[in-house]
């Protein structure tokens, strides 16, 4: 168990991210956000956990599930709001929307809607650290559906050919979007896929956030030490749909219930409240801060402006480099 | 060269800058100015072809033997190489 | 109290129908609880309620209907009676999405295979008079403009392209009277400017339509751009005696020098020297279109050539001004040469910027030239005539040349007219520096 | 071998020659350069064309990839996020397929998607175009896909001095830019100006000055271009020759310019016509240049069918000076 204060972050980040997405899909559905959105309430753990374990100049390449990780990362709440509202005062100035949360003050880089894209981005990352002798490692996030694709095969093969500080960090949440892990894959064991590529590979409770941090600082800890790329399967569960318009076909409903006693947040704050680390009203306080931080990013959002349609062709050329 | 040689040509050269011009009417010794429609683009063009044609050089002060057929004849035989 | 309205769950998703509600008048319910499972395209899906709210009153029932997203479906009242509404209401403000799109002008009302039979018969549809529903144009319409228009009869439509086009627009010239060069019978650019050159007959056409006089064709053309111009543009006219005594005796010398083939002749000196003064002045070089002046960078000078046998085209000298005097006598025979044989490009018939006209090698003392659209202004010369004239206070006999302007009163005044023939003078007088 | 001619003053070199030329320049006025690519090291580049620079810049520098387009032009990309200036070699543009995800989903997005935050200063090269024999596989034109996509700049360099200088430019650029090297040109030498420098990587040039026609081409076609137009001109007829040089974005005041001077259109592309980039130009043309025109346009693109391996078949399938020669006798109406 970690100290008081660690906890406490770690709980509240958590909390954080479940009501700023619970209102997300409110605002969805009042047709205030549109497009897709991929929400990440039940694996709220992964990325508080795993960002605990980083330093500010390491960088994160996300996927389009992506809303806690920049949140974790400590991307205001109220840009990312009025990203997804379209409003220009959003992270990526309304260009990227709720997939595409960008941002260069805290090396987040996207927000990729590609499945698979942002892997060999890393390994990019990876190899200019290498040849600019910075100490920096890359964490990048991808669902065990990327583990398909043969951009996953070909940035584990060249990190681990060329030695990078990558920490592969694989949200295994059972469903590519609908189709389960056994019905696409032939070898369920990721951490088998990362064995081959000779790169040390742990299986984690993505359930659990001191379970991940653990496992993510000891990673972070080997590659920072020139222990070369790291792979990491974070088991957990989306406990909301694929994306909003999402009726669930593919899973029973019963399944879900299962997976939500496993519920990272009400799990955590149980075991913190059993050992005396939190109290009641500790809770509830936090639950009241986190909550006028969520009305504040919507009271932002919705006071926010669109971009002018003579600024549309900005930013398809270089010709301010907005950092 | 003979007279009768050198108004072959002279005609043959004015017949390319002015084909509307029918050879029988034109008078030989009366100015083609008066007889023709020729402006100084079209005499200019006509010295210079006869001269191309003759091998006969023809300098500026000489334009005015060319008033008429029968001087620029008279022009082109005398100045005619042997 | 407030409104719940059937949640947008999907960009795609405009409707859905309401399969059951899970809840009913009287039930408090929880933030995040199940409220009603609605039918959509992609299959039934549950709808939560975003706040601990009592169920006031259900407005629709479950059925087949299909529902409209933000439709009404319940009136909630918040649980702690008055507190702050719920947030799945209708917004105060109709939903307004990303603006609307505007219907393109209907600038004129024509269908698409009307626009095309108009093409087909080559009339221009903006002339064509509306009588159809609406104002639309028919068919009927476009076949009258073909009559009223009175197109040589059975030669259908002229083929011709887009430069030629636009030169006979410009100049008022009539395409169906003009004969094509091209094995194809397309119409370019130089079938409109050697059209009167060969009298009819005299050479085996290779292509366009057969029996059209060129020579009448070319009658016609001129007919048109000149009516046009005293139509539209308002001239008026300067004229200037000028002593060629410098220029003339120059040229004397020069020509002495040189062999027949070299010789220069006067009318360069006057084209150069028109050029070059037209670079000065740049409110008289251009086109007038559209109501607006467009000034030319360059001058490309037409010349006015007279055809045997009747007709005048006036190709371009491009970029006169930058050319030398032998050049330019190098290019005025050439063009003369080839205008005199029908053999002039597209382009020397498109780029004028504005014309000289050197009338009095005939015989004409001075010229009150027409401006030829859409250029706005035009020099001519006049014979040169030994005269008497004043020369710093003696009495001298002097080749003297009337130089004429006929300039656009639309573009420019007749002070900056005098001032461009007084620069044209001061250029006569040197020139060695031409 | 280069020669050095120090009377004219002008240096004799292959393009092959002019583009490791180009490398190694980069390379030694930039730490943050670097080659990477699929042989390029060892093995001395699939065409040769980075020979010898390993033993000058180390393997570090001179980067031998594993055969994973995608995974390594991704890591060219991070690698420029991450303040790096690579240059990524694809070895034909047929297998820059396998990394079209991260040029086009990435490279070409990523500045617009994250407002402005994130440029990418990467420069792809690859071999384009037919006329060795490879078959359809190593030999399809398809820069004009490339040149479809917002974000990218694509670039042609045809001449020797272009080989040698628009790298140095496309390294400055803080996009991304795609670089086709007609393959069948690589051998080809020419007489480059000592004093060369760098070239933008904008604009058109016009090759050869005429009036009667516009022959609108770029790469490997620039040749059978400026051939065709010396053809021409013995029977009277004077071709211009553009050279685009850039696909993406095109010049097109050069385009126009010209045809507005020719009044006639010919374009000449390797690649297929239908929805290609000779499409592009023929389109730009009637949207701005319409009433200059004074006959129909003609193209002179690849035939549409993959490319195949029996020379004949191969030769009769791509441009040729003969098929250029008779469009522009078509446009002329002679």
């Amino acid at each position: 168990m970690t100290d008081r204060d660690q906890s406490h972050a770690l709980l509240r980040q958590m909390l954080m991210i479940r009501r700023f997405e619970e209102k997300c899909a409110e605002l969805y559905q009042a047709e205030k956000i549109r497009g897709f959105l991929h929400l990440y309430i039940g694996e709220e753990a992964v990325a508080a956990g795993v960002i605990s374990a980083l330093q500010p100049d390491d960088a994160v390449v996300a996927t389009y599930r992506e809303h806690g990780h920049a949140l974790a990362l400590g991307v205001d709440a109220g840009r990312i709001m009025a990203e997804m509202y379209g409003n220009v005062e959003g992270v990526s100035m309304g260009r990227g929307g709720s997939m595409h949360l960008f941002d260069a003050g805290k090396n987040l880089y996207g927000g990729n809607a590609i499945v698979g894209g942002g892997l060999p981005l890393a390994v990019g990352f990876g190899l200019a650290d290498r040849m600019q002798d910075r100490n920096n490692v890359t964490a990048v996030f991808f669902g065990e559906g990327a583990v398909a694709e043969g951009e996953f095969h070909e940035a584990m093969n060249l990190a681990a050919l060329w030695h990078l500080p990558v920490l592969f960090c694989c949200e295994n949440n059972l469903y590519a979007m609908g189709t389960a892990l056994d019905r696409a894959q032939t070898q369920t064991r990721l951490t088998l896929r990362a064995a081959s590529y000779e790169m040390p590979a742990w299986e984690v409770d993505g359930m659990d956030v001191e379970v991940v941090a653990e496992a993510a600082g000891n990673a972070v800890q080997s590659i920072r030490g020139g222990g070369g790329p790291h792979f990491l399967e974070l088991r957990t569960y989306r406990f909301r749909a694929h994306s909003m318009f999402d009726p669930e076909l593919y899973r029973d409903k019963s399944e879900v219930e299962e997976w939500k006693h496993s519920d990272p947040i009400a799990a955590y704050r149980a075991r913190l409240e059993e050992a005396d680390l939190l109290a009641p009203e500790e809770w509830d306080q936090m639950e009241a801060e986190v909550m006028v931080e969520v009305r504040a990013a919507v009271d932002f959002a919705e006071a926010g402006t669109l971009e002018p349609i003579e600024d549309l062709k900005r930013f398809v050329h270089t010709e301010e480099v907005v950092r | 060269m003979t007279t009768d040689e050198a108004k072959a040509t002279i005609f043959e050269v004015l017949d390319g800058i002015a084909p509307e011009v029918d050879a029988a009417t034109v008078e030989h010794d009366v100015e083609l100015d008066e007889q023709l429609d020729l402006d100084s683009m079209d005499f200019l063009n006509w010295l210079i072809g006869i001269s191309k044609a003759t091998g006969v050089d023809i300098p500026q002060r000489d334009a005015s033997e060319f008033l008429t057929i029968d001087g620029a004849a008279a022009y082109v035989v005398s100045h005619a190489a042997a | 109290m407030s409104e719940f309205v059937l949640p947008s769950l999907g960009a795609d998703m405009d409707d859905g129908a309401l399969v059951s509600w899970l809840v009913g008048p009287g039930d408090a319910v929880e933030r995040g609880q199940i409220v009603a499972e609605v039918e959509t395209d992609k299959g039934i899906i549950e709808v939560e309620c975003w706040d601990d709210v009592v169920v006031e009153e259900l407005l629709v029932e479950a059925g087949d209907t299909r529902l409209a997203v933000g439709t009404p479906i319940a009136r909630f009242r918040s649980a702690d009676e008055s507190g702050s509404a719920a947030q799945t209401t209708v917004p105060d403000e109709t939903p307004q999405r990303q603006g609307t799109v505007e219907k393109p002008a209907a600038a004129q009302r024509i269908t698409p295979p009307v626009r095309h039979l108009a093409h087909e018969l080559g009339v221009d549809v903006g002339r064509v008079g509306a009588t159809g529903p609406g104002g639309s144009v028919t068919r009927l319409d476009v076949k009258r403009e073909v009559t009223a228009t009175s197109a040589p009869p059975g030669n259908g439509r002229v083929k011709a392209s887009p430069l030629a086009r636009r030169i006979a627009a410009d100049g008022g010239l009539d395409l169906a009277l003009a004969a094509a060069s091209r094995t194809d019978g397309l119409l370019v650019a130089a079938d409109l400017a050697g059209l009167a050159n060969a009298a009819p007959g005299t050479k085996p056409r290779r292509g366009g339509q057969p029996g059209v006089d060129k020579s009448q064709a070319m009658r016609s053309a001129i007919a048109r751009s000149m009516e046009r111009s005293k139509r539209e543009i308002p001239h008026y006219y300067l004229d200037m005696r000028m002593d060629l005594h410098r220029s003339l005796s120059w040229l004397e010398e020069f020509n002495d020098e040189r062999s027949i083939a070299d010789r220069i002749l006067p009318a360069a000196l006057l084209l150069k020297a028109s050029a070059l003064a037209l670079t000065e002045f740049g409110d008289l070089n251009g086109h007038w279109v559209d109501g607006v002046f467009h000034h030319s960078e360059i001058v490309n000078l037409g010349v006015a050539v007279s055809l045997r046998g009747g007709g005048l085209v006036a190709p371009a000298i491009r970029d006169a001004a930058s050319l030398t005097l032998s050049e330019m006598m190098e290019a005025l025979t050439d063009l003369v040469a080839r205008a005199r044989a029908g053999r002039l490009r597209g382009s020397e018939m498109a780029e004028q910027t504005v014309t000289v006209t050197n009338l009095g090698d005939r015989g004409v003392d001075r010229t009150f030239p027409v401006i030829v659209p859409p250029q706005v202004a035009i020099i001519g010369f006049g014979r040169v005539v030994d005269s008497p004239f004043v020369v710093d206070g003696e009495l001298e006999v002097r080749p003297i040349v009337h130089t004429t302007l006929a300039a656009d009163h639309r573009v420019t005044d007749g002070h900056t007219g005098g001032l461009l023939l007084l620069a044209i003078d001061r250029l006569l007088q040197e020139p060695q520096q031409l | 071998m280069t020669v050095i001619d120090s009377r004219d003053a002008t240096v004799t070199l292959t393009y092959r020659e002019a583009v490791r030329e180009a490398i190694r320049d980069a390379m030694l006025q930039d730490d943050r350069v670097f080659l990477m690519g699929e042989d390029v090291g060892r093995y001395g580049g699939c065409y040769a064309v980075s020979k010898g620079l390993i033993d000058e810049f180390g393997e570090e520098r001179i980067r031998d990839t594993p055969l994973s387009e995608s995974g390594f032009v991704g890591a060219g990309i991070g690698a420029a996020l991450g303040g790096m200036r690579p240059i990524v070699e694809v070895m034909t543009v047929n297998f820059s397929l396998l990394a079209l995800d991260q040029i086009v989903n990435t490279a070409a997005l990523l500045l617009h998607m994250s407002g402005g935050q994130f440029n990418v200063p990467i420069v792809i090269r690859m071999a384009t175009g037919a006329g060795r024999q490879l078959a359809a596989q190593h030999s399809h034109s398809l820069e004009g896909w490339y040149a479809h996509v917002p974000g990218l700049k694509v670039v042609a360099p045809a001449t020797i001095e272009d080989a040698r200088w628009m790298l140095s430019t496309a390294l400055a650029d803080p996009d991304p830019v795609i670089m086709f090297e007609h393959a069948a040109m690589y051998g080809m030498s020419g007489e480059m100006a000592v004093d060369a420098g760098p070239v933008d990587i904008n604009t058109a040039r016009v090759r050869r000055i005429g009036e009667d026609v516009t022959i609108v081409t770029h790469g490997g076609s620039l040749w059978k271009s400026l051939e065709a137009a010396d053809a021409l001109a013995g029977r009277g007829i004077s071709a211009e020759v553009l050279d685009l040089r850039s696909l993406r974005p095109l010049d097109t005041d050069a385009i126009i310019g010209s045809v507005a001077k020719t009044h006639r259109l010919v374009v000449v592309d390797e690649g297929w016509k239908t929805a290609g980039l000779s499409a592009e130009i023929v389109a730009l043309v009637t949207e701005h240049a319409m009433w200059e025109l004074d006959a129909p346009v003609r193209r002179v693109c690849g035939i549409e069918v993959p490319i195949p391996y029996a020379k004949h078949l191969e030769e009769a399938s791509i441009p040729q000076v003969e098929g250029i020669v008779a469009a522009v006798h078509d446009v002329v109406g002679s």
